[in-house]
């Protein structure tokens, strides 16, 4: 078509924001930033300490030395409490970390893929296809459960299927972006590749992309909750959800608090990153 | 392109009178929510579409010409407030039931929009487009499947018989606008609102579907309410021109007149910007500025700022429409001689 | 001398597959024109017949299946591949004007950036901003538009800024791809002018694509007419308009609406 | 078609290729001897040196990888040392459990698909609201732990339902209904905003115009184009599905494909790993062919074999 | 699909049992490299018959084996074979059936192999098998009770229908899921009163003890503690204990620095509340231990106990010089470990000795076993064979390089036990030798552990070994009654 071609649509889609559950959302999860970050500098906790005496107590029963255990013990006689706490930590940890690692590494792949097209594109595409393909949790369970357990481990055990996600929305999008009118300008005058894509592809890419970040660091703590669950990756000394909700799974007939908190705090972490993905994504992002 | 007006013809008889208004717009606002609160993007807006005539809404991006044809088929965006009146055969269209509305559309009142390729259904073939409206009526489908087949006929798409089962990609860009135009005569509409119809087309198929635009409105007697901001398509087709600016009119007469000596500066500018191609031109002694969005209207005269005419009035007082001739109204405090 | 010759120019957009079998036609068949230093030489056609391809090929943003692109005499390739000097020498404003800038930078940094790139053409002895405030007066905009951005700006301040931006290089062709038809009436006829006046003060040759010939018979020397990739006729402007050769461009014609005579 | 087969075939090879290579390399990067596991600590150096040379452990990496894609294509693993049977027929021995669990799961999950529908045809509405945090939320539970809670309740607490083995089709309730919550929300998600973002087609919009009611616009425009999506990344995420498997059926004890992964990996049972990963890299090729089938099935304007 | 107790029905109750077992049972081979797993021991039990059996505390019973005679210094020995004992598919136990499953499992190199090296198997006439050993082994009977005969011509059958002349023979075989076995009619020793015997594998706790509760199985054992107090009041089912042969064995890398003085490792000892650990965490299995060994094991001998004392033991360690910024790495690979393992850290940390307890894949833990790369390894030791030769004997030498830790004496000590048959005799060497693992605190020995058996009343006739393995031939399903 010739003519008026970038013309609105006849309805533009008013993509009704919910800015009030956004806010709320990223209250509760600045929260658990506080509690993950400063909360193990507050609660003494150590996940090696044990106390037989006072195993598997009750919410808010009264250990042997008088205090309360607020949230109850495990079968250790550990705080439940600093549990969570500690394990929000992980969690927290382990999310950005593995979002980091899959964004810089996605971006970077994505771009290059898309801006250079040609065999660069091809070779990346098939390892994006390849790794599709490929349940990444397996991937995760079989790296994981093959190498030795840290938390490094467990951090390249979730990015190596995770930065695909980046890596095909950082594709999709530049291969239309390179289109662009701008993109063309650019070229004629002759801006050198790198400067190319960090000053007119990777400002457009990079809200998507933080939209998907939020998604992908839901799924980054809920596939190291599922790995510590399954006991791979972690060591022992690291307190993680899934790890305790896997020692609470052997009482859930006398002590169900063990595995129903942890479950609940994650849910609540999960959730509100969701809430505020959605939201990033309605203004940033594509819908897919 | 054969606009004979035919004397036996009953309807040009009735055409040649004061023809009967069909549709009424009067006073018609509408606000539409915008980032920073409600912006009243079509602002006091009247005008009347008579049986069997075309009546052209002109003005350029963003003065408000789609707003006002989607208030009239009643399909505005959500959150949009419309004040006014718009009278269809007695009865106001903006305080009637939205069930009775649906009833109205595709009936009553039929649209043709501006991007046939994003119009159309990608998933369904253009025979069950086109004949939706008759199945959803009741009618039977051999008999629905011949209507359509005489429907492609006659606006012009070769092998109905073959194309009505294909689907929107294996038509070209011609033939999607002649399929819309199909859809809209399949529910035997009295008013067809025609929304940039060839805008996205080539010259050449834009005079074609023009012409199939006028033959309908002839053959069939429809009235059509015709939006264009291309000046040369409204010479050709529309009889009565409204010229819209920043969401409010500034002009309403019978095309030719209008066209040919504008009262108001803006239509008068638009006019001299038009190049010809049948007799070299200069270029034209362009307006100063760019048009300016419903949001960001000025107070006074909205065209004020770019006016060589503009006087303190034009800036501070809102100018009313005032009849400059018969059938002439202007919205100007200084109009030129009609 | 001619400034671009263009010879025998073949593009297509099959894939692999496509190229063996062979069906489909070219996007652009054996095109060849020349085009002077000073003259505006309009490409008229209907959709798809491949008007953006053959300007996409002279700026070097679309490879060649056959043909040559010569500049000065002397042959060019793709844009990567093009000394800075030729790459300098030919510039493009693109039919979208809100598109060609990227929205994310102002149009100071816009401009700076050709600057940048080609050190050769920026403004010696003098501040960058002043440079880019006489620049944008030469397009009819304020000095203060050097802040805002692309987001900030009407279609006809965009298309103004993307001119500017081509003339920053001092470029000697200006290819207009359908630079005003996305433009109101009101503003389209700014535009022209400008393109008028920028060629008559610089020296400016002008590749002008469009498919109002309207415009085309107020601006252009010569008029290249193409169907279905091919160049079925070109002659001077007032030749074709007056006595046009080829039936096609008088199909053309005969279909172009006038607002006199309806 | 042809074409579609070639290019689908040559995909697909592809991916069932690197994802064996991959599990291969990391399965000889990783620490842990699979001839100590076979004999146990008792073992000699000798013994241990002569197993590894009966596993071809002892060979060069290469020579290996070589060894190992013959296998590939002859899908011939050798025995699993821990079961003795050849690993690929143990394998596939597992595979009705798994594909059981999923078929259910995903029965069930078919639900989210009337639930998004729902949720987008009435976007911003209360209804949309719920259901998309129900969905959000059901998402945002780990599945196993959802599961355990199930047993808690269901199993422990309410005795309703048995949380362990198979047997009966009550045995099949907890770990499908766990296997597809995930998926469901997924479902819900993806059709709804598929739904919404075909609602605010410009053909849908322009529908309404011939006098259609919502339903009508719905029932008539909206739900297949919003299936093509959905199918399509419906069908990406059947790996997810899979490897949500291997988790529940930890959980659950169901004995499929996903718990003898697990073990396996942790016993080293490489042969049993590699046949595992071969098995669920063809299935997930397959379930995605099977979509660009109905996507093409669907939407006249696919067609297989055209670009990527 | 059984019968559950606390009906009053009849006598005539369906004779089904359904069982629960401890570890999944993956392959039926008793010869092959998961031979040693408890998952194919229970089902070599009931589909196959060994030689001999262990009726405790280094005595032996007959099975296949009607008589037994070792030769002076216990190198070769002479079996006599049952008469009429037949397999399943009706053909006779012979000496040549012995002797290829004896040389089979040898091929095999699977996990018991270790125990025979050097070992070879003769048939001198029908009836008669002779077993030589490279150099004395007075404890072969104990190696050999997991031994078991396989019929000569089927030994490449795929082992999913194997024949055996054991109480039951295989219906259906699941791997690591179920094996349903039917009595076999023929079997020497009686047809057993089970009609049907179906061993399930459940692998989550809760979903086992789910199933205990509510019929779906019949019986399970190796139940850990924790699992009591959610059975405790159901009246349907009967918690038993076996006498265990397992001791929780905490080796300390005597090689390591830090580790290398016996003073130390007893300080280690010393600074651990075992008595309390236990009393929390195994109030039910575990028991203070005494010695290296556990009671009904021949070597076995009581030694005085290491009394919780932080105080000296910080002592101790200061007088050594102990580095306390040193972390000590305990490993261990099975997860039950790991309550134990963070209550021994903390109460090491309690006189500032750091530990860091570490989970490993049971494939590195083995390698890293081996390698001594550890300062602390956490397992649970039984005795096979109910013999400290298979303990002691094997695991102390300088030569086994297990501890890090090498002894002359010791080592004299248990070669002379080694190569003498004299029972009595040996257990003096073995008890001598319990003494200096004891006293040099080579590990900590903190704890014995006996199993716990629940089942449903109905179930009776059980007969409770130690060893984990269950006989099932000898259960019959009563009236829900005792
Ligand atoms: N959905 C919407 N919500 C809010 N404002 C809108 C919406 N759609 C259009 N507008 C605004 O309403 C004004 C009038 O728009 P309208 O589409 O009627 O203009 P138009 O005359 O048809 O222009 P064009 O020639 O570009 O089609 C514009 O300023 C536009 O930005
Ligand atoms: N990137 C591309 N990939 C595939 N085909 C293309 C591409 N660009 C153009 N074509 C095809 O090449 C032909 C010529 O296209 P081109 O854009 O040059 O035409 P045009 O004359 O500029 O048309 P318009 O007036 O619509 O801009 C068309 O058939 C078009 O479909
Ligand atoms: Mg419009
Ligand atoms: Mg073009």
């Amino acid at each position: 078509m010739s003519a008026i071609a970038a013309r609105p649509r006849l309805w533009p889609v008013r993509l009704r924001s919910t800015p009030t559950v956004a806010a709320i959302a990223t209250v509760v999860l600045v929260g658990y930033l506080l509690v993950g970050l400063i909360g193990p500098l507050l609660i003494a906790y150590d996940p090696v300490a044990t106390s037989v005496a006072d195993r598997l107590l009750p919410i808010g029963a009264v250990r042997a030395d008088g205090t309360v255990a607020l949230l109850g013990t495990d079968g250790a006689g550990r705080d439940m409490l600093g549990q969570l706490v500690y394990g929000a930590r992980t969690s927290i940890i382990i999310g950005i970390s593995v979002v980091a690692a899959c964004l810089v590494v996605g971006l970077a792949f994505g771009t290059l893929a898309g801006y250079l097209a040609g065999w660069t594109d091809v070779a990346i595409s098939r390892l994006i296809d390849i790794l599709m393909a490929f349940p990444g949790i397996l991937l995760a369970i079989v790296i994981a459960g093959l190498l030795e357990r840290s938390m490094l481990v467990v951090v390249l055990a979730l990015s190596v299927a995770g930065w695909v996600g980046f890596a095909r929305l950082a594709r999709g999008l530049t291969l239309s972006l390179r289109e662009r009118p701008w993109v063309d300008a650019a070229r004629l005058i002759g801006v050198p590749t790198p400067v190319m894509i960090i000053r007119h592809i990777i400002p457009f890419v990079i809200g998507p992309v933080t939209a998907l970040a939020t998604t992908e660091f839901a799924g980054a703590v809920l596939s190291e909750a599922g790995l510590s669950f399954l006991g791979l990756g972690l060591p022992s000394a690291t307190v993680s959800w899934g790890q305790v909700i896997a020692n609470g799974k052997d009482y859930l007939d006398t002590a169900w608090w063990i595995s129903a908190l942890p479950g609940l705090a994650l849910t609540g972490l999960v959730v509100s990153t969701g809430l505020l993905g959605d939201h990033l994504t309605q203004r940033l992002g594509t819908s897919r | 392109m054969n606009r004979s007006s035919n004397v036996t013809d009953p309807s040009s008889a009735v055409l040649d009178a004061e023809p009967a208004p069909l549709l009424r717009v009067e006073h018609l606002s509408i606000d539409l929510p915008g980032p920073a609160g409600q912006v009243r993007v079509v602002d006091d807006v009247s005008f009347t579409v008579a049986e069997g005539r075309t009546t052209g809404l002109i003005g350029e991006s963003g003065s408000g010409k789609t707003m006002t044809a989607t208030a009239i088929i009643g399909l505005l965006p959500a959150g949009a407030a419309v004040s006014g009146r718009m009278a269809w055969h007695g009865e106001d269209l903006v305080t009637m039931a939205e069930q009775d509305r649906r009833r109205l559309r595709g009936r009553g009142i039929a649209m043709i929009f501006q991007d046939p390729q994003a119009a159309l259904d990608p998933t369904q073939t253009i025979g069950r487009q086109v004949g939706e409206i008759l199945r959803r009526g009741g009618m039977p489908a051999k008999e629905v499947r011949r209507t359509v087949i005489d429907l492609l006929d006659r606006v012009g798409i070769p092998n109905p018989e073959t194309r009505h089962a294909q689907y929107p990609h294996q038509y070209s860009g011609g033939l999607r606008q002649r399929a819309m135009v199909a859809t809209a005569l399949a529910g035997s509409p009295q008013l067809i609102l025609a929304d940039e119809p060839t805008t996205a087309l080539d010259v050449t198929v834009q005079a074609r579907i023009l012409a199939l635009l006028r033959r309908v409105r002839d053959e069939e007697g429809m009235a059509m309410l015709l939006v264009s901001h291309d000046l040369r398509v409204m010479a050709h087709v529309a009889d009565e021109v409204v010229v819209m600016y920043a969401g409010r009119i500034c002009e309403v007469g019978s095309g030719r007149e209008v066209l040919n000596s504008p009262a108001h500066p803006y239509t008068r500018a638009l006019v001299v910007s038009v190049p010809a191609v049948r007799s070299k031109t200069a270029i034209a002694e362009p307006l100063p500025g760019n048009p300016v969005s419903p949001a960001e209207r000025p107070s006074g005269c909205p065209f004020h700022p770019r006016c060589a005419k503009a006087q303190d009035r034009c800036r501070s007082e809102v100018p009313q429409m005032r009849q400059v001739a018969a059938g002439r109204q202007v919205a100007c405090h200084f109009p030129e001689e009609a | 001398m001619s400034l671009i010759e263009v010879r025998d120019l073949v593009v297509n957009f099959h894939t692999r597959w496509e190229r063996r079998r062979g069906t489909k036609p070219n996007a652009v068949d054996g095109v060849s024109f020349t085009l002077r230093p000073d003259e505006t030489l309009a490409i008229v056609g209907e959709s798809g017949s491949g008007k953006t391809t053959v300007a996409r090929c002279v700026v070097g943003l679309q490879a060649r299946q056959k043909g040559a692109v010569l500049f000065d005499g002397a042959p060019v390739g793709p844009v990567a591949k093009r000394p800075p000097a030729t790459r300098r020498a030919i510039q493009m404003v693109f039919q979208d004007p809100a598109a060609s800038l990227n929205p994310r930078m102002t149009v100071r940094s816009i401009i700076a950036e050709t600057w940048r790139t080609h050190p050769s053409a920026a403004p010696d002895g003098r501040s960058w901003d002043a440079a880019i405030h006489e620049l944008l007066a030469d397009v009819g905009l304020d000095a203060d538009v050097a802040t805002r951005r692309a987001t900030a700006l009407s279609g006809g301040q965009c298309q103004r800024v993307s001119i500017a931006r081509a003339l920053a290089l001092r470029p000697r062709l200006l290819v207009c791809d359908e630079a005003v038809s996305a433009l109101d009436v009101s503003v389209q006829s700014q535009i022209l002018r400008l393109l008028t006046g920028l060629r008559a003060a610089r020296g400016l040759a002008i590749l002008f694509i469009t498919h109002d010939l309207g415009v085309v018979r107020q601006i252009a020397d010569r008029v290249a007419v193409m169907h279905q990739g091919r160049l079925v006729e070109t002659a001077t402007a007032d030749d074709l308009f007056e006595r046009p050769g080829h039936p096609y461009t008088r199909k053309l014609l005969d279909a172009a609406l006038d607002l006199e005579g309806a | 078609m042809t074409r579609y087969a070639l290019r689908t075939a040559a995909t697909g090879v592809l991916i069932i290729f690197g994802a064996a290579t991959l599990v291969f390399f990391i399965m000889r990067l990783a620490p842990g001897d699979q001839a100590l596991v076979l004999l146990g600590p008792d073992a000699t150096g000798a013994e241990v040196a002569a197993a590894r040379t009966r596993l071809g452990l002892d060979q060069p990496l290469p020579v290996q990888y070589w060894h190992y894609l013959t296998q590939l294509a002859t899908l011939d693993f050798g025995e699993s040392y821990r079961f003795g049977q050849p690993a690929f027929e143990l394998v596939l021995s597992r595979l009705p459990a798994s594909v059981e669990l999923t078929l259910v799961a995903t029965v069930i999950a078919m639900s989210g698909v009337v639930l998004g529908a729902l949720a987008g045809a009435h976007r911003g509405r209360w209804i949309d609201r719920g259901i998309s945090g129900f969905a959000l939320t059901l998402y945002s539970m780990p599945p196993f732990w959802i599961g355990i809670m199930l047993i808690l309740v269901m199993a422990l607490q309410l005795r309703l339902l048995p949380s362990a083995g198979t047997g009966t089709p009550a045995h099949i309730v907890l770990p499908a209904l766990t296997l597809a919550a995930p998926f469901t929300a997924l479902l819900t998600r993806i059709t709804r905003s598929s739904v919404a973002d075909t609602m605010a087609e410009p053909y849908v919009q322009r529908a309404y115009a011939k006098g259609l009611s919502t339903r009508e616009v719905v029932t008539g425009h909206v739900v297949r184009n919003a299936a093509t999506p959905v199918v399509t990344v419906g069908a990406l995420h059947v790996s997810t599905l899979l490897g949500g498997a291997v988790i529940v059926e930890s959980v659950f004890t169901w004995p499929g494909l996903g718990s003898l992964l697990v073990t396996a990996v942790a016993n080293r049972d490489y042969s049993i790993v590699q046949a595992a990963v071969l098995l669920i890299a063809v299935i997930v090729v397959c379930c995605n062919v099977a979509a660009d089938l109905i996507a093409a099935r669907l939407d006249p304007r696919v067609r297989l074999g055209a670009g990527a | 699909s059984t019968t559950t107790g606390g009906s009053s029905a009849g006598g005539d109750v369906p004779q089904e049992l359904a069982v629960a077992v401890w570890t999944p049972i993956e392959n039926l081979d008793p010869h092959g490299a998961s031979s040693m797993d408890n998952g194919t021991q229970v089902a070599a039990k009931a589909i196959f018959s060994p030689l001999v059996r262990t009726v405790g505390e280094g005595k032996f019973e007959g099975v296949l084996a009607e008589s037994w005679q070792p030769d002076e210094d216990a190198t070769e020995w002479t079996f006599t074979l049952r008469n009429n004992v037949k397999f399943s598919d009706g053909t006779p136990v012979t000496s040549a059936d012995v002797v290829a499953s004896f040389n089979r499992l040898l091929e095999l190199k699977g996990a018991m192999a270790a125990n025979f090296t050097g070992h070879e198997a003769k048939a001198s006439g029908t009836n008669t098998v002779v077993i030589t050993a490279k150099g004395p082994d007075p404890a072969l009977l104990g190696k050999l009770i997991t031994f078991y005969v396989t019929p000569a011509a089927h030994q490449n059958d795929g082992w999913t229908k194997p024949i055996g002349s054991g109480p039951f023979v295989v219906e259906r075989f699941t791997p690591g899921q179920s094996l349903v076995l039917a009595p076999n009619p023929g079997y020497w020793g009686g047809k057993p009163a089970l009609n049907r015997l179906e061993l399930r594998s459940i692998g989550e706790m809760a979903a086992k003890m789910t199933a205990l509760k509510t019929g779906e199985v019949d019986m399970t054992w190796a139940v850990p503690d924790d699992q009591l107090p959610g059975l405790k009041g159901n009246p349907d089912l009967v918690v038993e204990k076996d006498s265990g042969s397992g001791v929780i064995t905490m080796w300390m890398n005597s090689s390591r620095k830090g580790l290398k003085e016996a003073a130390v490792r007893r300080a280690l000892w010393q600074a651990v509340d075992f008595p309390t650990i236990i009393k929390s965490l195994f109030p039910e299995t575990g028991s203070v231990a005494d010695s290296v060994v556990s009671p009904n094991v021949l070597g076995y001998a009581p030694q005085t106990p290491v009394r919780y004392d932080p105080v000296a033991a910080k002592k101790a360690l200061d007088d050594a010089g102990w580095d306390y910024d040193q972390t000590i790495q305990a490993q261990f690979s099975q997860p039950q470990f790991q309550q134990f393992a963070d209550a021994v850290a903390s109460d090491l940390a309690k006189i500032g000795v750091k530990v860091e307890p570490t989970q490993k894949e049971a494939a590195v833990f083995l390698q890293d076993l081996l390698a001594l790369k550890w300062d602390l390894n956490i397992q649970q030791l039984g005795t096979a064979g109910f013999d400290a030769a298979t303990n002691l004997g094997r695991l102390y030498t300088c030569a086994a390089k297990r501890t890090g830790y090498c002894h002359p004496d010791l080592d004299d000590l248990l070669a002379q036990a080694g190569s003498t048959s004299d029972t009595a005799k040996r257990q003096d060497l073995y008890a001598k030798a319990n003494k200096i693992i004891w006293d040099d605190a080579v590990g900590m020995y903190p704890m014995f552990v006996r199993n716990l058996y629940v089942r449903n009343k109905s179930v009776q006739g059980l007969a409770i070994t130690p060893g984990l393995t269950p006989d099932f031939s000898t259960v019959r399903i009563g009236t829900g009654g005792s």
